[in-house]
């Protein structure tokens, strides 16, 4: 597969590791965060087929975290996103 | 101070640096060149652009490579290049760096994380298409790149259309130089 | 009709005339008691087993393509019981006794063949894990053998002993392990099943599920609505899909995993190998071809095919292992969906829905698990309790931090 | 030895002479052809057996879809199986055995079986062989497998080498017939990076085998001319010998080029076969049509092939495969068969058209309306039995009979993404559906346009449209003309009540086969390929499998698409597995790791293990030393006694800098960072968001903004990996550097009671325990070179880890070997290591399992509450804090005499050893020089309040049952007075 790096342009999959959902942005606070709360955001997924937003590292590249948007039925890439951005976007800080 | 003397070696395990021609392609190992990191402190990226122009220091685009008078640098990540300089006025090259940017950047010396490798001669596509899936041809002189060789990550940097520097682990320099020897002999 | 040599010797001096077909093709009643949804080795163990052991009746199994179509017609058709924890160890041990009497059991020759497997040991490390693991085995009342350098090469003179970048060090080596006919398991559940009255839909894909007052009614398919009592979902790969018609998220992702298979060639590969310095399994079809897989791709995936760097990756591994396949040829390569789960370990429990049950999470472990998983659903289908040997594959595992992982890589399915 | 069967002309170099063997006889060819056109030209029409009923077989086609004709080529470790005759390039010299028979390929033994087709029928042994169970594996699975398989393989390394490489084009231009040679010119001539490949070491494809013109010039001269240009433009990239064997995702294609194949041995350096990975913007796929047989009673002997191929052996190798030839046809294209074949002279006995009213073919023996019911002939065809239209039958006395059932569009590739082909009634052929593979075109046969003219256009057409897409002007070839002749067909599967009637040639399934798939319900298309194996053969069916799916259509009474279609998987032809994996071999599997100290370890002799991809010292024996333990012992004992030195720059190592990077660490420690004092270094413990431990180390806080975080060896990157996910995704706003520097420099520990005295002779600055305390850590210097210090210990003793920039690594272990030589000081291993740590209690990779957690380790109370960090909150959940769970403890032999080993189970004392009474194991196990005896880590539950206890140790591997004590897991020094010293 080749992503197309925001930054970079098309690179192959290969340079990157992956992670999945990108859900797994929206980390709930451990000190408030119930633990039925935290299981569904650490094991619950919704597994679409069809367009899918998914964590990828750059790990033999940039290192850049990226949010990629891809159909899971046929691995069509919609978007790349810088990971960093799409986290302050939804209100990921410190 | 006490009276010990280290004496380095090359990442080869020798004592000076190792040069294999073979056909059209030389590959000569740098130990001449002091390598180290810095990264832009959080907000501090104007304070970096300053501070590095008035230190002479370039700070090229992402994916690209610059020389400077005596600094040359290349992108790795947003916000972060590699800086090289001459080893021998610039060892430590850390402490230099460090007071030319004091707190607006992260810096981190890399000399001896790298092993590097300058490929020179015509046509190094040939070559480096049995070992990178980058497509060197296309790219412009100035490319700076990390692609995988030999599953470990290298930079490639396309210095001009004959000469191509690679920074692979230092730890696994002997795999790299035997895998472009095996390529060259291959294309030869 | 009943198979057996005398029945073949007949047909073949009567024209073949008599052959039957092995199962029928009848349109969907209004409603079952059982529905069970997947047609693939675990839906169709399960109608068999609710009709043979548990005596049930009314049954269905509805299936979106053909019988056997998914990960039971695609897979390296290994079975094995060298599991390491308890959560596992009993349930799979079960099943390879199924499947040491299930050609008698229900009269098909599905080439169970018990060739052995080995997992090669290449560090200290890796020989006290196996150590471990093969203790673990015994206590569970399987076999289990700690092989030492000199063994394996005995048996296996032509792996690389001499000049491997990750030297041979032993191997755990389970006798009982084997191959089996993945196609033929299928038929032989399905005949089995049609044989007792269980209608076998075909091309009935599931597109919804009735639900009233936290009971389930029945399914909506593309043939319409079909009621029943109880409703068992064995879709693995699909999981996602389909209990999303019920409101539900799992801890399940979808991922391809490729298999591949060689040109035909003569014997050369006696049992079943894992190597233990790279992403490579293989075993040696009865036809000739070597069966071999690696490592899944890595990324959710709900399409039925892979891409290049895993191939490469599994055939270097193999390569490295036995420097004399070189020359042989890879024939085809072809993906399946698994259900990659949290920890590695499947799910075959009832869901917050009254009458509605779930079997999946099979990971790449699926295949030998389907004698046991068809059993222990069964069970929980008609006693509405677990299976003595599947009391751990619940939902709630996660929530009591009572995680069965096996490989120990945590909540990360592409890792499993 | 003479070539009976060669003819005039063909694009063979006669000035040349090739000797080669098979089946130990020898025979001539020359340059140009291929094994199977040699073996035709001398005469030779069995080549091989059939997989089932070991049928002689020769060959059907003159390509890579060829069932039949598959041999064992080369000898010797180089020997390699199921070759297709029709494709492997004669080299002088060249030998190749016949395969899958015994004793001879005249005379095979298992030929029996097809004598007992009728037991043998599709899917018979899934019926029978169940009794007595224990019979399948040890009588009835052994004689399957021994008659099974095709080729062998001689179990010895192959010696050849194969590259891997990547190649990048904006056009893919796939086949070098009519239609790739015509879209090749119009994308070079624009001037795209085009890349045409073809899996023939000629290019031209059946421009090659035909004998009819492109304007003024013959196909295969046009093929010369525009493939002379196609070398001449800088941006064209031209790989003859290359098959493209799959379609990928985005573009990418895989591709076997054979540099060496057609010589007997590849030149010194260059690989025998080079698989490419090729990137494109686009590709067109001009890879023609593949001819496909009619399936009538024996239709499988040698000397019947197809009518295409039979054509091509003539017009392009000069080989009239028999000298009364006769074809079989439902289309005009089985005609020129015939045509071609008379004007080269050779005897054409008749035309068998099964349509009633085609054109009249001029001076030949057209029979219309008629059928090929049977042949005959034991090990080669030497007549046929032909149903006039009027239902007489008349014997014809031919050795040679071309069959033309139609061409298929070779749509192989095009269903690789699992998308299928559509039915196209004209021409009686699956065509590719559109846009399956996202930027994939079809061009010429493959597409449907079945005439030279159409291949020439639509290839133009393709080009064109493959260009704008990326957005370069295109500049077209001026096409010659050329034929364009209707496809003048009417379907015709099989010859009405044929039985024993081959579809899958190699698979031997007929006709009857298929039949009995339809009686017992195996109708889907899969269940169909699976049931009787259709289409599973190395050639995956490109000849039957339509034939397969018209003769079932009849059956169910369905159409042929309603029946189904053909889904064909990469790779397009069977790829050596060598080329797949390329120098990835041998030691060259993965790449080498060395640490700093690894060239004076090899001059001391050191044992080396491997650590991942490090090479790290396992022991260093001394002259006299034959047992490794020997060699470790004294290593552990000098170091506690005095000073030992061991290399750990293999620990990863990561700078992480920033006015944040105090509270960054508190987030992925479990404990707490942002207090630790500058110049002080503290024990870090990681856990997984899932509460599991992921890693531990000391971190060390060189400056106010400035820490070292050391990690386990093996996590060393996916800890990195872990960082730049938290600083990124977690924490996008937190001001934190991070970058890796564990090859930077150079580290040893240096442990033992005289670890301050040898350091002190070498670092400048002073160490004494006031100004370098326990757990301290700074920059120093060493002879003035920069360096580091860190007061930490791994062993127990009084340890030190120096580092300095990694290219003084070397110098500086002598130069501590050397200071330390008045301390005795000795290098110790990685074993040394492991038994130190063992008797400090330390936990390492056994027990960091990955399924343990802080508590089972003992470290419950390191994680924080107070704050939230990586795992800490799913750490807390009821199952894994339980008070009787899994917990470290030490074990030693109740009599200190006995050995115990890693991975027994713990057992209460007579318990059996069943699960349920499985306490827990041993997760480590060394022999303790200092205490004497084996010792040993492990878990054991409720372990905390089991101090004292006596239970058994079981390994039932080994059939050992020892009496152990649980003691602390620090087995010296617990209060640890050694390290403060």
């Amino acid at each position: 597969m080749i992503i197309n790096h925001p930054i970079l342009g098309p690179r192959d999959a290969q340079e990157f590791v992956y992670l999945g959902d990108a859900s797994l942005i929206h980390r709930p606070d451990g000190l408030t965060a119930s633990i039925e709360a935290f299981h569904d955001y650490t094991y619950l997924r919704a597994n679409p087929a069809g367009l899918h937003r998914e964590l990828w590292y750059h790990e033999q590249g940039d290192r850049s975290w990226l949010v990629v948007t891809r159909n899971t039925v046929t691995h069509e890439i919609t978007s790349v996103e810088l990971a960093r951005d799409v986290a302050r976007s939804e209100g990921r800080s410190k | 101070m006490r009276d010990v003397n280290l004496k380095p070696i090359t990442a080869l395990g020798l004592d000076l640096p190792q040069v294999v021609t073979l056909g059209r392609w030389t590959l000569t190992e740098r130990t001449d060149v002091a390598l180290a990191s810095l990264a832009v402190r959080r907000g501090r990226l104007a304070d970096v652009q300053a501070l590095a122009s008035a230190a002479g220091l370039p700070l090229p685009p992402a994916a690209m490579s610059e020389q400077g008078a005596v600094y040359a640098a290349f992108w790795v990540t947003p916000e972060m290049w590699f800086v090289e300089a001459p080893f021998a006025s610039h060892e430590d090259i850390r402490r230099h760096l460090l007071a030319a940017f004091g707190e607006a950047a992260s810096i981190t010396e890399q000399t001896d994380a790298w092993v590097r490798f300058d490929l020179v001669g015509p046509g190094l596509a040939q070559v480096l298409e049995r070992l990178s899936n980058f497509d060197l041809a296309a790219a412009p002189s100035g490319t700076a790149t990390r692609t995988v060789l030999e599953h470990l990550g290298c930079y490639l940097i396309k210095r001009s259309e004959t000469l191509v520097s690679l920074y692979g682990p230092r730890s696994s320099a002997q795999s790299l130089h035997h895998a472009w020897v095996v390529a060259a002999q291959s294309v030869l | 009709m009943r198979y057996s040599g005398f029945r073949i010797l007949k047909e073949a001096l009567t024209g073949h005339k008599g052959w039957t077909p092995q199962w029928r093709d009848p349109e969907p009643q209004s409603s079952y008691d059982y529905i069970i949804v997947g047609g693939g080795g675990h839906g169709l163990a399960t109608a068999y087993y609710l009709a043979k052991e548990f005596n049930q009746a009314r049954i269905a199994v509805l299936e979106k393509g053909y019988l056997g179509g998914g990960n039971v017609g695609r897979n390296t058709t290994i079975i094995r019981s060298n599991y390491l924890l308890d959560g596992n160890q009993p349930f799979y041990e079960f099943s390879l006794k199924l499947w040491e009497g299930l050609e008698q059991d229900f009269n098909y020759n599905a080439m169970v063949s018990q060739r052995g497997i080995i997992n090669l040991i290449h560090t200290d490390a890796a020989r006290d894990a196996a150590t471990r693991r093969g203790n673990a085995m015994i206590m569970n009342g399987a076999d289990a053998e700690l092989l030492n350098r000199d063994q394996v090469k005995a048996m296996y003179p032509f792996l690389n002993f001499d000049n491997a970048r990750f030297p041979i060090k032993g191997a755990l080596m389970q006798r009982r392990g084997g191959t089996v006919r993945h196609d033929a398991v299928a038929w032989g559940y399905a005949r089995g099943a049609d044989s007792r009255g269980v209608d076998l839909i075909q091309n009935c894909e599931v597109t919804g599920m009735r639900i009233e007052n936290g009971k389930i009614l029945g399914v909506e398919t593309s043939k319409g609505f079909i009621g029943a009592k109880k409703v068992g979902v064995a879709v693995a790969g699909s999981s996602s899909k389909v209990m999303a018609h019920a409101g539900m998220r799992l801890p399940i992702e979808s991922h391809v995993l490729q298999a591949f298979v060689s040109e035909g060639l003569k014997p050369v590969i006696d049992g079943v190998m894992t190597f233990g310095a790279g992403h490579f399994y293989v075993s040696q079809s009865d036809k000739g071809g070597l069966v071999f897989g690696g490592d899944i791709d890595g990324y959710n995936s709900y399409a039925q095919r892979g891409n290049l760097p895993v191939i490469e990756d599994v055939i270097e591994g193999g390569m490295a292992l036995m420097p004399m396949i070189g020359r042989a040829r890879l024939l085809r390569a072809w993906g399946g969906i698994m259900d990659m789960s949290m920890d590695g370990s499947p799910i075959i429990d009832k869901t917050h829905i009254d009458g509605l049950y779930f079997n999946g999470g099979w990971c790449y472990g699926g295949f030998k698990a389907t004698p046991a998983s068809g059993w222990c659903f069964a069970h929980l289908l008609a006693k509405d309790e677990p299976h003595a040997t599947a009391t751990a594959y619940r939902f709630d595992r996660f929530l009591k931090g009572l995680m069965i992982d096996e490989k120990g890589q945590g909540a990360q399915p592409n890792l499993h | 030895m003479t070539q009976s069967n060669r003819i005039a002309g063909g694009q063979i170099d006669r000035s040349q002479t090739f000797r080669f063997h098979f089946d130990g006889l020898p025979y001539l060819g020359h340059p140009g052809d291929t094994l199977a056109s040699a073996l035709l030209a001398n005469g030779v029409r069995l080549m091989g057996r059939s997989f089932k009923y070991h049928r002689p077989r020769g060959p059907i086609s003159a390509g890579s879809e060829e069932p039949n004709a598959l041999v064992e080529l080369r000898s010797g470790a180089r020997q390699e199986p199921n070759t297709r005759a029709t494709v492997a390039e004669l080299f002088d010299g060249l030998t190749a055995q016949s395969q899958n028979r015994w004793p001879s390929l005249k005379f095979d033994a298992l030929s029996i079986n097809d004598r007992l087709n009728s037991f043998f029928t599709a899917g018979f042994y899934y019926k029978t062989f169940m009794w007595p169970a224990s019979f399948w594996e040890k009588v009835y699975e052994p004689i399957i497998r021994r008659a099974a398989g095709l080729g062998s393989l001689t179990k010895l390394e192959d010696p050849d080498e194969y590259d891997k490489g990547f190649l990048h084009c904006d056009i893919l231009i796939i086949g070098a017939g009519p239609a790739g040679l015509s879209a090749a010119l119009t994308a070079g001539r624009s001037g795209a990076r085009v890349i045409l490949a073809d899996e023939d070491f000629r290019m031209g494809g059946r421009l090659n085998a035909e004998t009819f013109a492109l304007g003024d010039q013959s196909g295969a001269d046009w093929a010369l001319a525009a493939l002379a240009e196609l070398a001449s433009l800088p941006n064209v990239r031209l790989l003859n010998r290359t098959t493209v064997v799959g379609a990928f995702d985005h573009g990418i294609y895989g591709a076997v080029e054979r540099v060496s194949d057609h010589l007997p041995v590849p030149l010194a350096g260059k690989p025998r076969q080079t698989f490419w990975r090729i990137y494109s913007k686009r590709a067109i796929l001009a890879g023609g049509a593949i001819e496909r047989p009619i399936a009538f009673e024996n239709n499988d002997r040698p000397g019947i092939m197809l009518a295409g191929s039979l054509r091509a052996y003539a017009n392009r190798w000069g080989v009239a495969v028999g000298d009364r030839t006769a074809v079989f046809t439902n289309n005009d294209d089985g005609l020129r068969t015939a045509v071609d074949l008379q004007a080269k002279g050779v005897d054409v006995v008749a035309v068998i058209d099964s349509r009633e009213n085609s054109e009249l073919l001029p001076g030949i023996r057209h029979l219309r309306g008629a059928e090929v019911t049977n042949s005959a002939g034991r090990l080669g065809l030497s007549q046929i039995t032909v149903r006039m239209a009027d239902g007489r039958t008349e014997t014809l006395k031919v050795n040679a009979l071309g069959v033309s059932g139609g061409w298929n569009p070779n749509v192989n590739i095009t269903s690789h993404h699992r998308s299928r082909p559509v039915w196209r009634e004209d021409i009686a052929a699956f065509v590719p559906g559109s846009g399956e593979i996202a930027n994939l075109l079809v061009a010429g046969a493959a597409a449907g346009s079945l005439s030279t003219h159409g291949a020439l256009v639509t290839g133009d057409e393709m080009a064109r449209k493959a260009l704008e897409g990326l957005g370069i002007s295109a500049i077209s070839a001026k096409l010659p003309k050329a034929e364009d002749a209707p496809v003048r067909i009417k379907a015709f599967w099989h010859v009405e009540g044929a039985s024993r009637a081959w579809i899958d040639q190699q698979n031997d399934v007929t006709v009857k086969d298929i039949k009995l798939a339809h009686q017992e319900n195996f109708t889907s298309v899969e269940h169909l390929k699976r049931y009787t194996t259709l289409g599973m053969a190395t050639d995956q069916g490109k000849t039957g499998n339509v034939l397969g799916l018209a003769v079932m259509a009849e059956l169910t009474g369905k159409s042929i698409p309603d029946t189904g279609t053909t889904v064909y998987r990469p790779p397009y032809t069977p790829v050596a597995l060598g080329a797949l994996a390329g120098r990835g071999r041998g030691h060259e599997f993965k790449p080498f790791r060395l640490t700093p100290s690894h060239k004076w370890a090899e001059e001391q002799g050191a044992v080396f293990v491997e650590v991942g991809y490090w090479l790290r010292t396992q022991w260093v024996a001394k002259a006299g030393e034959t047992e490794w333990r020997q060699s470790v012992d004294r290593e552990v004992l000098a170091t506690r006694k005095s000073v030992g030195i061991c290399d750990v720059t293999t620990l990863g190592k990561i700078d992480i800098q920033g006015t944040d990077a105090g509270a960054f660490l508190d987030k992925v420690y479990a404990n707490t960072f942002s207090t630790l004092a500058v110049g002080k270094c503290r024990y870090g413990l990681m856990l997984r968001e899932d509460g599991i431990v992921f890693d531990d180390g000391t971190t060390a806080r060189m400056g106010p903004n400035e820490y070292v975080m050391t990690t386990t060896t093996a996590n060393a990157v996916t800890v990195f990996r872990h960082l730049e996910y938290c600083r990124q995704v977690l924490w996008p706003d937190m001001d934190v550097q991070i970058i890796s520097t564990t090859e930077a420099w150079a580290q040893f520990s240096v442990a033992g009671p005289n670890a301050r005295n040898l350091l002190a002779k070498v670092v400048d600055q002073d160490i004494s325990d006031a100004a370098f305390p326990y757990m301290g850590a700074g920059n120093i210097t060493v002879g003035g070179l920069r360096a580091r210090l860190f007061r930490i210990s791994f062993s127990g003793e009084l340890a030190f880890e120096i580092a300095v920039p990694t290219r003084y690594g070397d110098a500086m272990i002598r130069k501590l070997m050397e200071a330390g030589a008045e301390f005795d000081a000795v290098v110790y291993g990685t074993e040394a290591l492991g038994v130190m740590r063992v008797e400090k209690g330390h936990v390492a990779g056994n027990e960091l399992n990955g399924t343990s957690t802080a508590l089972n380790m003992g470290l419950g109370k390191m994680v924080s509450r107070k704050k939230d960090s990586i795992g800490m909150l799913l750490s807390q959940r009821d199952g894994m804090t339980q008070a009787d769970g899994l917990r470290l403890v030490g074990v030693k032999p109740a009599n200190p005499a006995e050995a115990l080993k890693a991975g027994s189970h713990f057992l209460k004392t007579g318990a059996a050893a069943t699960a349920q009474n499985d306490e827990g194991w041993l997760t480590s196990l060394v022999y303790s020089p200092h205490l004497g005896h084996h010792i040993a880590l492990g878990y054991l539950k409720n372990g905390a309040s089991r101090i004292g206890e006596k239970m058994r140790a079981v390994n039932l591997l080994a059939g050992t049952d020892t009496e152990v004590e649980i003691v602390s897991p620090h087995f010296i020094d617990p209060e640890g007075e050694r390290l403060r010293a």
